[in-house]
This record gives structure tokens, sequence and C-alpha cells, in this order.
């Protein structure tokens, strides 16, 4: 890449409130930073933590979820829902040793154009203090790791070596899940 | 076969729109179609002017003939503003609707940016996106939902009452719910209007009897909605019958009861007299009230009285004399609760009024402080003929008429620190009380305003008039209201002091009476309102309409509609006119008779659940049901409204909801990233 | 009779004096102003001003330097907060007084021998240079600067206050009046640098 | 209950009084009250005109003094400076430009500041940790007859409201009314009393006293309770000029703490009251109330 580095941002909005609140921001001519990547969603508890964990690994340096206010979903609850998964979702990218402030989850109703505008412009600016994430190349050199473990064991495997287990690949185990 | 066609290998036709230069400004779009071009499946990609134009929607067309288009997507504003548009071109270009998507990169994009090449680069990224989902779609139908022709109008002031009226002229049912004893709201309260100078009461009373009257209209006083469930053309709706201990059918609006009742003097505050009067427990709020039936305030009337220990005890004071003046009608239940109906309606109509800016909260103008300072809405009980002083304008004291009145505009409004907004009626309405209260005791009136707003028919006349008959307007926001004298004709008087900004000084002005023209606010239960019909609010509070220009009655949630100030502060022309609108709209939904739904409903892959039920709690709608015999899930599509809160917690992966499979929303993360 | 031609000319602004008052922390808001008069309204001095604190926030916002820089307003403002309060667009009008106050020593465009500017600045010298005001010392030194005759008719005033243990010319002094220097210092560095 | 004291130049000068009359009856009241050491001027209104920075960062070093003290708060009881630090606080708080250049200039001297330290004003303190109830428990000779006007004046309300109504603050009401007096209630209380320009500009500030000392007197009051050393100046320091000016309007004007002291029987001249211009003349009365 010659290019400087910016941050990339995925945001996954529900279309009642969060989408139309960033319209409004539209609408409103309100400017904020252009690394956010909007994906409109019915509601946030459709939110697979999947698509957080996808979104990383394909490159993301953060995602933004957007949803309803508590009391005000579309769909009575999604949204308690959706809040339930996270927070597991965020034990576990602490345990990936991924940085809390990657991840972020916002209640922004439809009236509050002008959160979105905050919200994307302080992540942006989070992520920027940050660094880049950059799963996609230490996938890469994780497999490397876990092809030369490969290789080793069968080497030893080959020569006789009785001792079964392979050295214990810490990290890897953990971030393929 | 269609099907078969569509299963074949995606052929993408991709559309840039420039929307003038609302999006060519910020995005390069050429180089976007250029862009799009290279990416696999699709077969064509251009820039055009305006895509939703005539021209455009053909467009869209012609290429699916020629060019063999299997998928569509239109890179332009929001799917909210016109995915339905180009949906329809889609189709009647031959292609399932549903074979389309749409890349907002207007109001997510060029309106929200600064830097060309970033938005032009964000633009790629987002149609990127689209091009890799769109090849994930599939033929979907819509599903035709009948619709209940019954509407349910709420709030019965001007606007609700219009909405109620026009829709039971066109022959339908409705129920028009009000929750004060009657109806007519604010406007029943005026005195004139503006411009006009025509008596509210002789337009809308015969409204409110018409409307009580009304042979398709179920009118519901007294009464407040605690709960609504189901979707457009489909509301349970539950009803509070509030007890007005009065048997409704039973009363025929004699009112021999009120001067029976032991307090031979009213005593108690009268809410419709804005306190200025006095009404007994039983009471009706005004000569013309509409249902034509008393009510009993059990805070107040005796038989109702409490003892310490919280029970009812009947006071050997109270003789039962209004039981005895009703005689055999016997209309009058002491033993009448709350009850609940549940009613069905195909549509609602949202029209609950707003209330008035609490003047205490601007303590610099002394009102509560002060006794001779008044809100607007006293002023119109204190000049009406049906008044609390029959028309004669005294002060508090009961006896002297004001020589000279100062009007405040702007109170609680235009003001970062209680309204920001402007309420639209209050220059109008000072205007006309100045013009009133001159006419009563022509007295010296004094206008204080920051601008005289008159954008309405005949209203800049109105205030030709004002000047005309001798009406000081003073340009300048009143800094405070005091009672302490400076000069001997300050002595006994209240003082406004204010910059007369046109002349450049400060003065000092001392009268008599102040009138404070405070400004229209939601009301204060305007929350729970929104949330009990799925509504949006604006950060002011008041209902958000779906579009401000070219949806201003509909809201977020379809067959639920909104009319009059609830929506904003306008005056009664404006808000008829909304009205009407909203009984358009209603009109438009029953005559069609269904609605089509949105098929992004969610079904089971029956060989891939594992019948773990963790779905089954989650859905709000209890749409999944448990199927004993196979010891699967499936989902009952009838009743699922498309949230997706299953399928993102199956742990099988076995729900799939339509138009946002977890095929395509990956796709759709891998395109906005793919780009750089 | 004299007559006085009031026109203003485009050329009688100073071009960008507006935009870079209003960019000082405190004084953004300027940009908001509806001209309504509240804070005119409301202050208590305004009737002694030649410009009321509107007209100082419309000459100011359309680039009138020399005026608002030369005007008695800024120094009648006892910095009372009610207009600050009061502003329905929530204009911090006494911190942009305060901002133009600065600005008018700046240039040294003050009025002459006006004691409010005098005072100022008198007071500052003697913080930056003993940490501590002696008022006793301060007035006198007011006074002897801008209206030594005035001074007479305050006699009786700083007498009562003696008798009653109320007035010293004694200098009060900090311990650290070193750190204070440096402190001052410092601001004036990093003043610089901006 | 312990506060970091600072007193301010004029509780050490015009306004000694205030000091006089506040430390003792804090005192009396379980308060325990340290001076700042080696505090220096909070700039006033004064500094703010000359160079916001530099003020900012002066006054700063007296908050970075309290924390190196190890005072949880500070108590200011000087309006001037009650608002100069609490405005310090916002600045920084508000602007990360400001934030920067004070970090930076207390940092050159070896101080820092977090800017969590509260600064209280004594009412606050009084109203909100000690309580009315305490108060009155230590009053034993209820001012009762007394008639006060309670003059709030500018700064502890306007422009930040933290422990009172910004247009009409009842505390020292509430205060006064705990000691038994009787409370005047008056449009004028959060009115300005001309500030420095009643030193500098008599034909201006002169005035807006004058009218204080008016309506005071006409609404019946026979003293007025203030909580500012300048007010407190004003109001009592002119009364031959605006005799001389308009009529004479011979209203004392004494401290709040003064009155307080008087309510819990501490002598007139251990709480400054010798150093007023116009004397009291309603003391006796309210000392034959009690007896």
């Amino acid at each position: 890449m010659t290019r400087e580095w910016k941050p990339r941002l995925v945001a996954f909005f529900c279309n009642w409130c969060t989408y139309t609140a960033a319209d409004l921001a539209g609408v409103s001519r309100l400017k904020y930073a252009p690394n956010v990547r909007v994906i409109r969603l019915m509601c946030s508890g459709r939110i697979d933590p999947q698509f957080i964990l996808e979104a990383l690994a394909k490159g993301a340096d953060g995602v933004l979820i957007g949803g309803c206010h508590p009391n005000d979903c579309h769909y009575v609850e999604g949204n308690y829902k959706m809040l339930r998964r996270f927070q597991l979702l965020k034990r576990m990218l602490q345990d990936m040793g991924i940085e809390e402030q990657r991840v972020r989850l916002e209640w922004i109703s439809a009236a509050e154009g002008d959160k979105v505008r905050k919200v994307v412009n302080e992540m942006t600016e989070a992520l920027q203090a940050l660094g880049p994430l950059g799963l996609p190349g230490r996938f890469e050199e994780w497999d490397r790791e876990v092809e030369h473990l490969a290789a080793t064991v069968q080497e030893k495997e080959a020569a006789g070596c009785a001792c079964g287990a392979p050295a214990e690949p810490r990290d890897t185990e953990v971030a393929h899940v | 076969m269609a099907m078969e066609k569509q299963n074949q290998e995606p052929r993408i036709g991709f559309y840039v729109c420039h929307c003038g230069t609302n999006i060519a400004g910020m995005v390069d779009c050429a180089e976007v179609a250029h862009h799009v071009g290279t990416l696999p499946n699709v077969v064509m990609s251009k820039d055009y002017k305006y895509m939703c134009s005539d021209p455009g929607q053909e467009l869209i067309q012609k290429d699916i003939a020629a060019h063999g288009l299997n998928r569509v997507v239109v890179a332009s504003c929001s799917p909210l503003l016109h995915e339905h548009t180009f949906r329809g071109a889609v189709e009647k270009g031959g292609l399932n609707p549903f074979f389309f998507h749409m890349v907002n990169i207007r109001e997510h994009d060029s309106w929200v940016h600064t830097d060309r090449q970033e938005a032009t680069e964000k633009a790629k990224a987002l149609a990127q996106a689209a091009i890799g989902r769109v090849a994930h779609h599939k033929a979907l139908e819509t599903k035709r939902v009948d619709i209940n022709p019954t509407t349910l109008v709420v709030g019965a002031g001007i606007a609700g009452i219009h909405t109620a009226m026009t829709i039971a002229n066109a022959g339908k049912q409705v129920v028009l719910v009000e929750r004060e004893p009657t109806i007519g709201g604010h406007m029943a309260k005026f005195d004139k209007t503006f411009p006009t100078l025509d008596c509210a009461a002789c337009i809308l009373t015969p409204k409110m009897s018409a409307a009580g009257a009304h042979e398709n209209i179920r009118l519901l006083s007294y009464s407040e909605v605690t709960k609504v469930d189901g979707f457009v053309g489909n509301y349970k709706v539950t009803i509070k019958r509030k007890p007005r201990y009065i048997d409704e059918e039973a009363c025929i609006g004699c009112q021999d009861c009120i001067p029976a009742c032991v307090f031979k003097t009213p005593k108690f505050a009268d809410e419709f007299n804005e306190g200025l009067g006095k009404r007994r427990p039983v009471y009706i709020p005004f000569p013309q009230a509409t249902p034509q039936i008393v009510a009993i305030d059990p805070n107040v009337c005796l038989n109702f009285k409490k003892g310490e220990n919280g029970d009812r005890v009947v006071s050997d004071k109270c003789k039962k004399t209004c039981v005895e003046a009703c005689g055999d009608k016997d209309a009058i239940d002491f033993t009448q609760t709350e009850r609940f109906e549940e009613i069905e309606v195909g549509a609602i109509v949202v029209a609950t009024g707003f209330q008035t800016y609490d003047a205490t909260r601007s303590p610099s103008y002394g009102y509560g402080r002060y006794d001779n300072v008044y809100t607007a809405l006293e002023i119109e009980r204190l000049v009406n003929a049906s008044g609390p002083t029959g028309g004669h304008v005294v002060m508090r004291d009961g006896k002297s008429e004001p020589k000279s009145v100062g009007i405040i505009h702007c109170v609680g409004s235009r003001d970062k620190k209680t309204n920001a907004w402007c309420s639209r009626v209050c220059c109008m309405y000072s205007m006309k009380l100045a013009h009133l209260l001159k006419e009563h005791t022509n007295a010296e009136i004094y206008n204080f305003y920051i601008d005289v707003r008159t954008p309405g028919k005949g209203y800049e006349e109105f205030y030709g008039k004002l000047l005309e008959e001798g009406v000081h307007f003073i340009r300048g926001r009143v800094g405070e209201v005091t009672d302490w004298a400076m000069t001997p004709e300050e002595e006994g008087k209240l003082v406004i002091r204010v910059e007369d900004t046109l002349a450049g000084m400060v003065r000092r002005i001392p009268v008599d009476m102040v009138v404070l023209a405070t400004g229209l606010e939601p009301q204060k239960d305007a929350q729970d309102v929104r949330r009990l019909f799925n509504m949006s609010c604006g950060s002011e509070g008041f209902f958000l309409e779906r579009h401000p220009k070219l949806a201003p009655v509909n809201t977020f949630s379809d067959g639920i509609y909104i009319a009059g100030a609830c929506q904003g502060p306008k005056d009664i022309p404006d808000t008829v006119a909304q009205a009407g609108a909203a009984a358009a709209e209603v009109l438009a939904l029953i005559d069609k008779g269904y609605v089509e739904q949105e098929p992004n409903t969610a079904f089971i892959l029956e060989d891939e659940c594992s019948g773990c039920k963790s779905c089954i709690p989650l859905c709000p709608y209890t749409a999944i049901l448990f199927d004993e015999k196979t010891d699967k899930a499936w989902i009952n599509e009838a009743l699922c409204k498309g949230c997706g809160t299953c399928v993102g917690s199956c742990p099988s992966g076995s729900i799939v909801q339509n138009l946002f499979e977890d095929q395509e929303i990956f796709s759709e993360i891998e395109g906005v990233l793919a780009y750089d | 009779m004299e007559i006085k031609r009031t026109i203003k000319y485009q050329a009688d602004r100073v071009r960008g004096f507006g935009r870079e008052v209003m960019s000082v922390p405190g004084c953004e808001k300027l940009k908001d102003c509806i001209q309504c008069g509240t804070c005119s309204g409301v202050c208590p001095l305004s009737i002694y001003m030649d410009f009321t604190p509107r007209q100082v926030m419309a000459l100011t916002r359309e680039d009138f330097k020399n005026e608002v820089l030369a005007s008695h307003t800024i120094w009648l403002c006892a910095s009372c907060y009610a207009c600050t309060v009061e502003c329905p667009r929530e204009i911090r009008i006494t911190d942009i007084m305060y901002e133009l106050k600065q600005r008018a020593i700046h240039e040294g465009v003050y009025p002459k021998r006006f004691p409010i500017p005098v005072l100022a600045q008198e007071f500052t010298t003697m913080v930056r240079q003993h940490g501590r005001v002696s008022e006793g010392l301060l007035v006198t030194k007011l006074y002897l600067k801008t209206n030594p005759i005035a001074a007479l008719g305050m006699a009786k005033l700083g007498m009562g206050l003696m008798k009653t243990g109320r007035f010293s010319l004694k200098q009060e002094n900090i311990k650290q009046r070193a750190d204070l220097a440096r402190i001052v210092a410092t601001v004036d560095n990093e003043s610089v640098k901006a | 209950m312990r506060y970091g004291y600072f007193p301010g130049c004029s509780l050490k000068g015009t306004g000694r009084a205030y000091e006089e009359s506040l430390l003792p009856v804090m005192q009396h009241l379980g308060v325990e009250m340290v001076e700042l050491d080696d505090w220096s001027c909070c700039g006033a209104t004064a500094y703010m005109a000359v160079d916001e920075g530099k003020a900012c960062a002066l006054a700063a070093r007296n908050l970075a003094l309290a924390e190196q003290g190890g005072f949880a708060q500070v108590m200011a009881p000087c309006s001037a400076c009650y608002l100069v630090l609490n405005k310090t606080q916002h600045f920084m708080q508000d602007y990360p430009a400001m934030r920067r250049l004070v970090d930076k200039a207390l940092g050159s001297v070896g101080l820092k500041v977090s800017n969590d330290t509260p600064v209280r004003h004594p009412l606050d303190i009084l109203l909100n940790d000690v309580g009315l109830d305490a108060v009155k428990q230590k009053v034993t000779r209820p001012l009762k007859g007394l008639k006060v006007a309670p003059y709030y004046g500018c700064q502890i309300v306007r422009p930040y409201s933290t422990f009172d109504d910004q247009a009409d603050p009842v505390s020292m009401d509430q205060l006064l009314q705990a000691l038994g007096a009787e409370v005047i209630d008056w449009p004028l209380k959060t009115k300005c009393c001309g500030g420095s320009l009643t030193g500098t500009l008599p034909e201006a500030g002169l005035r807006l006293s004058y009218i204080l000392l008016k309506e005071a007197k006409k609404r019946g009051a026979d003293l007025i309770a203030t909580v500012c050393p300048l007010c407190q100046f004003n109001l009592d320091g002119y009364h031959d000029k605006i005799e001389a000016k308009w009529e004479p309007v011979r209203v004392p004007t004494v401290y709040f703490s003064q009155l307080m002291g008087l309510a819990f029987g501490m002598p007139a001249n251990r709480l400054g009251l010798q150093r007023g211009f116009i004397p009291m003349p309603s003391l006796p009365r309210a000392e034959a109330v009690a007896a």
C-alpha cells in the first residue's frame, strides 16, 4: 500500500432508528469522517456475532453497531437481545487481545442525526489512535506458524518420536474460532 | 420459467445517479461506474443524471431486455426514499422486484463528506458491497394482508375531529378516543380565531356535535389508549374507559344534578377556564361540551372522601342531592370503576395535540410571582363571553380593568434554554389578543417581539390592521418584568425592561397587565404515546413524520398516521389541512383493501434445525413454534415481522431471513472492505 | 446645528475581525445571534453604553473592529453575567466582552485616562509581581494615574476604611513569586508559538 | 468536614470582616477550614480582561496547590474567587487547548492539576454538607423580628448555577430563616451592585448600589445580608455620596456569616461587625427577643 493508512470502520445499523438517523444526518448536511461503511439490517437483533468477527477478519479496524434506544425497538426488544450477545462477544474479543474500543454499541434514535456524526467521529479518532488491527495479515502469519508446526510434527513423527501431541500453538487456537 | 432464468449466472446492471449535483458534486460518478464495470458478474455499468425520473427508470427496463440483466443495483439516495420506485422499475422490466439492491451514496455519502476523493472511494466500496450481495438475491413473493376498514382516531381536538368526520363521511367506521370529558381540545378554549376574528366556538361546536352524533363515529370520551398490538390492517387496541361516575347511556344532559350539589357555590379550580373560574365536583366543562354528559371529579366529591387509612369514608355532609335531582333517570353511579375494552382497527391516526409552555420556567417574567402576569390562554378565557368573567377583562383583584398591557412574544419559544423552535402561532395570536384587549378595554397595548412572523393568508394584512389600531410594536425580547419603581409613574405597576432594538435604546415601560405568549410544546406524555404506537419523536419531542416533505402525515410504522400539532406547532388552517391529508391516506389504505408486506420474513431449514428451542423465547411475536413430532422448530410466516433476531442467535445457523441471508450480509461485509 | 455623516462603507471594516473573535474559546456562539436585545434588556449598565451589548455583537460579527474596540461598552461591562445567562442563543456575551477588552488593551485603543482598563492593567501587574492584590495600594495607584483630583474626593472613604481597619498600603506577597513568573512566562511563550 | 480554604485578597483586606466571622462560625459547626499554603490571587474579573490564558493558569495554580495539599474540596467564600476558580475548571474541561496550556504552564514549576476538585461556596456547604438542622441546633439567640433582605449579587449563581437557582436563588433565604430572621422577598436579589465600577465610574456604578439600598429600605428591610466582599463594600461604603446625589438610604449591609455568629451568641466585635460604616441598629432588638 502506498497510501497513508486510514481507519476502516464497518457499521451495522438497524433500519428504523439508526439508519434513519444517518439519513437525517445527511438531510441536515452534518459532516463526519468518511471512514465508515454502513450495512443496513432491519433490527440490531439480526446481528450475528459472526458478522462482527467477519468484518474484523476481512480488514476492518473497528465495528460500530447502532440500534434503537431501550424500550424503543421497532420489534419490541431486538436491541436487548443484541445487547446480551454483545456482552459475550466483548469478552471473547478481549480474550483475543482485540482492544475494547474497536467494537462499540450505541443506541441512536431516528431523531439523533447529530449523534451519528459524533459517534462516527469519535470512533474514527479512537481507531486512528489505536492504529491498524491488521487481522488479515495476522491470519497469514498464524497460518504460516501452524504450517510450520505441522511440518515439524510430521518431521518428528517421521523420525519416530513418540511424544504425540505437538508443541502448544497457544495463540492460534483462539484466533481461529 | 422465470425462476430458472434468474438462477442462471448473475448478469448485473449497475447505475449510479448524479441526483443533479447532489451526488455528482461530491462523488465522481463516472469513476464509480467505471470501477463497478470491472467487477465480476457486472455486464453493464452506467451513470445517469436522475435515476428516479421516468427516463431513468425506463433505462433500467430497456437494459434488462437488451443486455439480459437478471440483477440490478442502483446507487443513489436512501432506500427508505426510492427503493420502492426502483423495485417497481425492475418488475416492469420483467424481473422479480427483489433482484434489486440499492446503495445509499447521497444521505450516507455525498451529503456528509467534504473530500471528493474520499467520498468517491466510499461510493465505490458501497457499490462493490451491493454487487457482491445482489448475486445471492432470490426471487420472493410479497404477501397480501387484508385491511380492517375501521379506523381509530386518538385525540379529539380540531385535528382528530376533522379526521374522524372526513373518514366517517366516506362511509367508514371510526372510533374516536378523547381523554378529557369533552372533545374540542384547545380550540374550544379560544375566543376568536385569527386573522378573520370569527368566533372559535361558532365554527367548532357544530363540528363537535356533528362528530358526537355521526352514525359512523363511535365517540369514547374520558378514555385513553393503553395498548396497541398487531400491524397495518390489523391492530388490536386496548382502551381504558375512565370512570366518570355517570351512566353515559342514561344521562340526558339536563344538568339538573349540578346546581343540586351540596357545594352551593362552585369552589374548585375549573380546568377549562385555566383555573380562572370555579366549578363544582359534578360539572360539565363548558355549555357546548360534547358529549353532553356531566362528570364527577372523585378528587373533590365528598362521596369519595378518603379516611386517614385510605378507605373511603362517606361524609355525612354529602346528602347525595345530585342523585336525588337525577331522579328516575338514575344516571349517577358512584360504583363505576375503570374498564378496559379491546377494539380491532386497520389504521390509526394520532392527533394528540400540544401543551403550552409552563411560564413559571421563565422566572424573569414573573408569572406566578406577580398577580397580573397572565398566560395567553388565560386571556383567551378572560375575553370570552362564556368565560369566568363573562368577557369582562378585569385583573385578578376582580374589579380593575387594565389601562396598559404588555404582550411578550416568544415565551418558551426560540430559546435554546427552553424550547429552541418557533411556535408559529404566537405572533398571530398575540396580535389577535392585542386587538381583543383593545376592543374590550381601550388600553394601551405594547407587543414585544423578536420578529413578527405572518406567513399565512391574510396574516400580514392583520398585522397592518393592528398597526392602524395604534397598537405599539417594540422590537426587543424583554429582559425582565419586575415590580420596583424608579419613577413616580412606575409606582404600583409592573415594569417591563427591554431594549427597543430599532430605536437602539433601553426602555422601561410600566403596565398594569402582562400577557405571556407561551409557545407550543409536545404533550408531557408524548414519549409514552410514541412508544405505544411505535413512532419516533424529533429531538424536540414532536412526533416524527416519515418524510418532512413527501410523507408529512405518515410515520415509520405503516398504518399509523399523525395529524395536527402533535407533529409540530401549527395553526388551525394547517391543522385541518393535515387532518384531511391523514384521512385521505387512511381512506386510500382502506379502499385498496389490502397491503403488501415486505417478504423479509424468516424460515427454518428443517434439515439443519437441532431442535434446541433457543429461538422460541426470543420471538416477541410468538411466531416460532415447536413440532414435537419432528423435534424441529418452525416459523408461522403470518406472524413473523422480519426482525431477524432468531436468525442472529440460532446456534446451528438453520434460520434464514429473506433479503438478509447470512451469505448476502457476508458478501456485503467483504464488499465494503475489499475496495482500497 | 452640527451634522454628522454616519454611512459605513465596506472598506471601513477590518475583514476577518468577526471570524477571529468567534474562533476564541467561549466566543463561538456569536454566530448564532438573532439580535433580539435580551442582553441589553437585562444589562444593568446598558443605559450608560455608547453601543448596547446587542449592537456590539452586531458590529463585531460584521467586522467593525475600530468601532467596537474604541467603544465604552466593553469597559462598562461589570461581569455580572446576566446577559450570558438570559441569552436565548446561549452566547457567552460576558466572555466576548473579555475578549474584546483584551484586544483593545493589546492594540492600545482604549480611552485614555479611562480608569477601568488602567485598573485592569495595574491589577494584573500587581498579581504578576506579588501574587496577591493589596487593595489599598491598588486603588491609590489607580487614582494617581487616572484622576488625581478625584482621589481627594475619595480621601474621606480612605480615612474611614483605615479607621475600620480595612485600608492598608502594605504590599502583600506570596512566597513562590518565582514560580508565578515562570507560569506567566510559559503562557507567553506558548502564545507566541501559537 | 475538611476543606481547603481559599480566602482571596479581599478577605484579607476590605472584606476582612467576612473572614473574621466565617472562621469562628464554621468552626462552631465543626467545619474545618485549612488555608491553602501560599495561595495567589484568583485574578478576579480584571485578569480575564487582560489575558485569558494567564488568568486561567494563575487560577489553576491554586487548584493545583489544593490537590497538592490533599484537599478533596476547596471553599471559596468570595464571589469573584468562586466564579473564577469554577470558570477555570470549565474552560479546562471544555477547551483542550486551554487545558494543554495550563498543564504546560503549571508543569514548568512542577505543579499538576487533575481538575476534579470541586470549588464550593460556604452557602452550598452550609446547606448541603452541614445541613440547616445542624445550623438551627446552634442558634441560641434567634434573630426574631429582624427583617433581612438577602442579597446574592452576581457571581455565585451566574453563569454557573451549581447549587441554587439562577434566577431565584433561595439558599441564603433558607439559612436566614433557620437563624430566625424574617426574610424580605424582593426582585433585586441577584441584580448587580455595580461591581468595580462603583469605584472606577461612580456615575454608573453608584446608581446600581443606590437602587438596591432604596428598594431594600422601601420594602422594610432592617438590613441587607450579602455573600460578597465587593457587594458589602459598595453597599456600605458610599452612603455619603449616595446621599449627596439622591437621598438617604441608610440600610446596613452585613455578611450572612456575621448574622450566623450573632444568632450563635457570639459577640459582635468578634465577628467584625465594628468594621461596617453603617451600624447595625436592630441588634439590641434581636437580643431583647432572645432574652
